[in-house]
């Protein structure tokens, strides 16, 4: 039956915006006095789109607007890659107590020793988990993390004086940050074949590699999915042509407390903290890439990592780590999202820690048994799956026409977020599909019920799935448009 | 077991399904010798309550000083609604908004934001953030090579006015690709870039000239000149201001004759707390013959297949998820929720309340360095700055820092390490946060010791 | 199209619940042991419906669960006697500082100036805009405050041995609290009548006092959303004859700042801070019904309040209010809700508060002469509106049968919470309608175009009415059987 | 203006409509002699900067001391999730679900809230919430004459083991209906309810008997024999029970031969802050025979129009907005939202979690008890004290206080005031938050001042 528009759901900030309305508590009752300040340097053009508008006007609206995502405190979301998994409340409470939100990064020693113990903490649980000799707390995010981790490759073969390493080698399965950090760091990309099952291809390796070779970045579970078990032969192969590995932790979440990627025998790797500890995504950051190195490229990590001396803890000074390839950022990372890793991982503990693997492996592997069975067709049916797993629907693709986009789109319906469509890029109409530990069996049943009756749709009624999404506020967008005829920014 | 809602019933009947006996089984592709021990150095895990108990202590240690630090980072009032709103569950815990049609939501608030953002800066392009105001200045510069193609030469001027850690971090993040950095010396008089060291370049091959805005010193440089010496130049001139204050000054996209190319920033001060530095945002807005070689993602309006509008995202073939090696950068996760914050941290505050903001630094600002002065002080006498001075000591600046440090104030940033020119100084950093009874106990507190 | 049901969408949290199942972090880690404690002391049966949950779940239940309400920061709610205004952000999280929530109600005095100093200075604030001479902040509502109001009415009768009163006056108009409330102090209760123009029939008032009455409850403007001009007659009669005046201050938004109940000759009034001054309604609670009274009924006040003796605040002790009615509950009040108000009251400051009344006064007036160029029936079309106003659909109801209750629930439709129907009971088929200061001129067109849009369907498509609403989580639910066949708690 | 979205332009456009020239006009039905003035004794306008501050400031000055205070009120851990959770807009700014489509959120959650209480009180049926537990005990009484329609004489027996200023408040809220009360003493040895006093009144027409579990002194009454003496007295037996401890022991709904008749109490220790005293809620159970005298609102399951499950507000009839003077109660606004925070904490503690709660405090109090002991002093010796005791101490209670609050310690409560009987004692609570080294330091710090 009819549902009327409300005029007030679909505007823009802009649309509640009239001259002279304010939300008068938020800003200095004091009227503008620029005193002195040269004309030139004023600004005359006036701000038409900082919206004017009331307190309770701002708050209806991004309430509204945030009533518009799916999210996990929401909707199962089994986003492959990304580990959607439960973010701790308490781990947001704390890091945003009054004391933690208002230090300045650079804040004395006196005002310090409380956020800066807890970074030292952290960076010793992350050397535990993952085997490696140092870490650095100071990336973004996971890509930043690669870019540390990458350049530290290259200060390490230049301290060396190995100049002719010009090339970095990605397996085509890789994500795309892998090859874009490369090439930042003035690589040039060579890419090798996935055999069949997923691994790496050893010969194609083994004729990639040579004096030419800088390192390789790898991440295992790779992002098809499973584990490389020549991992240690790779990395032989690549050592013994002065290449170094670089391990790209986004996947950690499958192995945490059963592997350590230095025990592999990688030199370096990044974590995605908003991944494997739980930070919270926030619809597309902040994240954090710790990086952790091996002892050789101690000398080179970005500063400042946090040290203790006397019982102090304190930020180290660039002369304290003279061969660092230096400052990724302004100050030390993305403190308030360590802090959150910080608070998870004390409440995981040691024990927690391995079950965190456990279970997001008895889940990936249930659940991927379940879709099996259910007639889905898997990438490697003969794998384990890590924390994750890919279907592809090839098959129904061409059968019915059924892509993996409109499977994405119609799971919309049934309340589930989508996986991971069409990545990596070697798997035709692929889902990356990844439960992650925090959901729980019934959760994980009724997405399976969901694959199949849309499954059953697919074979009975594709409409179904070529118009879905169907219950949301918006059905199946026209991206066409949106990159030709770009608006990418409102006028009145 | 934390976080974990798996019964053991369900374990058992999960792995009936796979068809393994335990868990570990799942494991049994990973090579014995590789796995891992027992992780004796974490310690046991806590409960909730625990865990919040030693925060409270923790933060307890810190405490809350009185903070006169600036230098890249501000302390602003920032309203309860907006960290209220953007830590919703449903802003905080969703992905990146791959699948537009469930992400509603955060894409419309970035189409807002870039809006907002260029309105700021009176640019004709935003993106939806970068990682901060420093590494964004250094996506800038690897921006500014790829948009100048007429320039052969890779060579970027970074006036020594620029906040010295955004220096050490364009040279990190842009060296690997083999780019030249020369700095241009500033008068010790104003604390301005020196026309006359930039004079040096001029009729050289400049790929592109950074303008800070205001700069580290605080001091407002004579922007339109520097920009016109860059178009003079066929140099792309990319700003670093402070986007609060443009509510105030004149936008880059108003400098020299055409504008600045690329505007740059760190957004922390619309919304975020100091919060030890992190997560800030970078923003970066470019014009519009640019959008093709900024990094970052771009939100669009279009149409649905009911002809409804949304949004989502767009241009992504700039984006390494898409083009790869060809990506015109590597960044994939940005600072989203940080976003979310200034968004409706701009909407709060609108124009009029940024302005007021702003406004009240200044006046803040001045008011203590007439303060200082009337105690026989001389802080760099430069009536163009904004919000943050140099206040000179003839006692170690770090001896003061200490001192002050014991009454409770966090009194300045150390300038001495950075610029040894300034030989004993403090960066003096002033916001709408202080009254001016915190303007006169800091004034007390610090005559009161460098008289001892 | 289809809208394929989401299994977890509509589960009670119980239906998540498994046997060992728990959100693990959230409780001690040590065994259950309680060593000693008889075994007749122990419980033996189960909790079966306390739920075993995950603490994921627990977020993503209540998360989606509180979607499903209507609210000021998600919709215009333009509810009349309800004041359903903007309740600001920072009055929630001052109250939630900490060192706020962690004090003990009886801290001793050296952990009590903070929070004690606010409860002063706020008695003050109400001191001021009520014009009143004493203020106890302890009742937990509007209602409580009535209890307050007329139990000290009595204690002052008690106390001049003035022992044959036994009637307190209620007009027809009054909130339901009224007549309940003076039930439950051993009153009978008298009803008056309204007269046509909204206010007490002075005659009906005069014929009902004498040496049995003991005080009558008022409010004005009324719940007619009119004033009451001969106020000052009404107090003197009830006066002469012995009586006191009671103010049912629920409705203090409309005259904040322009009148002062003390002014008007009130003995004792109540006031709703969940209205006037801001604090959230919660879906039902907490309120405070703090209460004012004259000088001559000081000593009667409900303890504790709060004192201050040499620049110490500290909460009264009983035997310093040896007259008081007494303690209304275990400690001093709704604290958490009282410090909101405080906040709120500091916020606007003298100069906010009696802008107050103007934009409550001036939204009322223009909806209410927006409604009826529209075509609907007020109910007073002579009077002014003060802060709200009475639709009367007498007149749809006979010609189109669409009710009060009809318009109602299609309003939802529309994105646009229902105002108070069948309140007051005295006016057929009527809408309360209280828009507030807070809603601006556009959202308040915006739900006239919506009343307009709703009368023509009543002209042209009655079933639209009748079947609404159409877009909620449900349709118009089945009260009676509700009441018949009692299903109150969940059974598995 | 403070929350008001008004334009200059809006209100000339509202003010043309209306038709009148300025908005003081809408206010002339006010008789001109009774216009306010200014109100002067307000201070100024604050913005939300200045406000925060002062209220940081105010927070400061009360601090964090260690609290070892109940008497009514209990510190337990409440999870981060419950109130962020229930400070979600939609809760924390709807009103009362009248409007049942338009509140689903709300009256579900109350319908698990009361399949909780019932679950843990063992009881019939729920209702949404009283004010506090000590009102709730004074409509429990109220209710209690209003179903005992068998006696006559309005008389309510009292332990004076129940919390003091519970009695006080039902004598405030009773007796204006011309209740009579009566109090039974207790032992001073056990602090339990003496049978001997109690005997006295058997035989005699009471109408109910109130029965605290754990009474005023953390001392579990024979709440058995207690409920039987009603039984076979035709008293109507009234409750009195903090239902975090239900979770481990006996529930009301199985006290004596038939179980209590209406379970009453104080329901902050499952999820609200200790808040200076509030807001708190009063939780009221009873037997499904005495649903329709219960006061407070209730929530039923029904259906709607396409016969899908939902929830409406039901049993109206006995609430003030329909039966005005015949409704079972005046109240209307009850404790909603923190109703809302304690269902979210129950359901993240489950039975397991709250028992756990309950047997660490318990195991906590013995403990403190122990150490006491150790050093020679001589807490009330009962086994049957659940989380809190009486010490009785040889120096003057409030000075106790007064030198252990300069340690940063609530010491406890001084029961001297309202037991003279108890010479100089403190009422000592421990909770679960409490760490052994905590305790450690609770002794030190008392025995020190103590042996001065
Ligand atoms: C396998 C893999 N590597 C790298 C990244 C990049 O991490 P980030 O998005 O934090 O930059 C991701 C996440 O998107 C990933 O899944
Ligand atoms: C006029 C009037 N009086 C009294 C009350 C009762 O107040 P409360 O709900 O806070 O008990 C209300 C609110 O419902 C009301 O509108």
């Amino acid at each position: 039956m009819s549902k009327p528009s409300n005029s007030m759901n679909d505007k823009l900030i802009f649309e509640h915006s009239r001259q002279n309305r304010r939300a008068y508590s938020q800003a200095p009752f004091e009227e503008i006095d620029l005193g002195e300040l040269p004309i030139r340097f004023r600004r005359k053009s006036s701000l038409k789109h900082l919206p004017a508008t009331s307190e309770m006007q701002v708050v209806r609206h991004y309430t509204r607007l945030s009533q518009k995502n799916f999210s996990i405190d929401t909707e199962f979301y089994p986003l492959g890659s990304c580990t959607m998994k439960y973010n701790p409340r308490a781990c947001n409470s704390l890091a945003m107590l009054p004391q933690m939100l208002a230090r300045h990064p650079y804040a004395p020693e006196q005002f310090s020793q409380g956020f800066l113990s807890c970074m030292y903490e952290l960076q010793q649980m992350l050397h535990s988990v993952t085997g490696m000799h140092g870490v650095s707390l100071t990336p973004m995010a996971g890509a930043q993390g690669e870019f540390a981790g990458v350049a530290m490759i290259q200060a390490y073969h230049r301290a060396n004086n190995d100049t002719a390493r010009t090339e970095i080698i990605v397996p085509d399965a890789a994500h795309g940050t892998n090859p874009a950090t490369a090439i930042m760091c003035g690589y040039k990309v060579k890419e090798i074949r996935t055999n069949r099952n997923g691994d790496v291809d050893i010969e194609a390796l083994k004729a990639a590699v040579g004096p030419q070779t800088a390192g390789i970045m790898l991440t295992n579970p790779s992002t098809l999915g499973v584990f490389e078990k020549k991992i240690k032969e790779i990395a032989d192969i690549v050592h013994q042509v002065g290449g170094l590995l670089y391990y790209d932790g986004a996947n950690l979440n499958a192995i945490l407390g059963k592997v350590r990627p230095g025990d592999m025998g990688f030199d370096v790797i990044h974590l995605n903290l908003h991944k494997t500890f739980s930070t919270p995504h926030g619809g597309g950051g902040p994240g954090s890439g710790a990086v952790g190195v091996s002892k050789r490229l101690l000398p080179y990590m970005p500063v400042p990592t946090v040290i203790q001396e006397e019982g102090v803890y304190r930020l180290e000074t660039d002369a304290q780590r003279p061969n660092s390839i230096g400052h990724l950022s302004a100050f030390a990372g993305n403190a308030g999202v360590l802090i959150r890793a910080y608070v998870y991982m004390r409440m995981l503990g040691r024990e927690g820690m391995v079950r965190v693997s456990e279970f997001a492996a008895l889940n990936a592997n249930y659940l991927m048994t379940r879709l099996a069975d259910a007639g889905f067709d898997l990438a490697f049916p003969e794998r384990r799956a890590s924390h994750e797993f890919i279907v592809t629907l090839k098959r129904q693709a061409k059968e019915h026409n059924a892509t993996a986009m409109d499977f994405a789109k119609r799971l919309l319906d049934f309340g589930y977020h989508a996986p991971t469509t069409y990545f990596p890029l070697l798997i035709p109409e692929c889902l990356l599909i990844e439960p992650t530990e925090t959901e729980a069996k019934e959760d994980i049943d009724g997405f399976v019920e969901a694959m199949i009756a849309i499954l059953k749709e697919a074979e009975t009624d594709i409409d179904k799935l070529k118009g879905a999404p169907w219950t949301q506020a918006n059905r199946r967008f026209d991206e066409v448009k949106a990159a030709r005829q770009l608006d990418i920014k409102w006028v009145e | 077991m934390p976080f974990i809602p798996h019964t053991e019933t369900d374990i058992q009947a999960m792995l009936a399904t796979i068809g393994v006996a335990d868990i570990d089984d799942l494991f049994d592709e990973i090579p014995e010798n590789l796995r891992a021990g027992e992780m004796h150095d974490i310690p046991t895990m806590m409960s909730e309550m625990d865990i919040s108990r030693l925060m409270m202590q923790r933060a307890h240690l810190d405490g809350l000083p009185l903070n006169f630090i600036g230098a890249g980072a501000y302390e602003h009032h920032i309203p309860a609604a907006v960290w209220q709103l953007t830590t919703r569950g449903e802003f905080y815990s969703a992905y990146t908004p791959y699948q537009a049609e469930a992400s509603q939501g955060t894409l419309q608030l970035i189409y807002e934001f870039q809006t907002m953002m260029t309105d700021l800066t009176a640019m004709d392009a935003s993106n939806a953030s970068l990682y901060d105001g420093a590494s964004a200045t250094a996506e800038a510069v690897l921006m500014a090579i790829r948009v100048n193609r007429k320039s052969k030469s890779r060579h970027i001027l970074l006036p020594k006015s620029l906040n010295p850690v955004y220096r050490k971090t364009i040279r990190a993040i842009c060296e690997p690709q083999g780019i030249k950095l020369s700095e241009i010396s500033f008068s010790q008089q104003t604390g301005k870039t020196d026309f006359s060291a930039l004079a040096e370049y001029s009729k050289q091959d400049i790929t592109a000239l950074v303008i800070p805005q205001i700069n580290f010193f605080g001091v407002i440089e004579e922007f339109d000149e520097l920009t016109q010496w860059a178009e003079d130049n066929g140099s792309i001139a990319i700003s670093v201001a402070n986007p609060l204050l443009l509510s105030v000054m004149k936008p880059p996209g108003e400098w020299g004759r055409q504008g600045i190319d690329i505007a740059v920033g760190e957004g922390q001060p619309l919304g975020a707390p100091l919060s030890s530095g992190g997560p800030y945002y970078g923003y970066m807005c470019c014009k519009k013959k640019h959008i093709r070689q900024m990094p970052g993602r771009i939100v669009g309006r279009t149409t649905d297949a009911d002809g409804k509008q949304g949004f989502v995202l767009t241009l992504q073939a700039r984006e390494q998820h898409i083009r790869r090696s060809k990506a015109t950068s590597n960044i994939c996760t940005n600072q989203g929720l940080v976003v979310t914050a200034s968004t409706i941290h701009m909407s709060l505050l609108g124009e009029e309340g940024l302005a007021r903001v702003a406004s009240q630094c200044y006046k803040n600002t001045h008011l203590l360095q007439e303060k200082l002065i009337a105690c026989g002080l001389t802080p760099l006498q430069s009536g163009d700055c904004f919000h943050e001075f140099i206040l000179p000591l003839d006692k170690p600046a770090n001896e003061v820092i200490d001192a002050m440090a014991e009454e409770g104030i966090s009194a300045g940033y150390n300038l001495s390490e950075d610029y040894p020119e300034f030989d004993s100084a403090l960066l003096v950093c002033v916001t709408e946060t202080k009254s001016e009874s915190d303007l006169d106990w800091y004034v007390a507190t610090l005559i009161r010791y460098l008289s001892q």
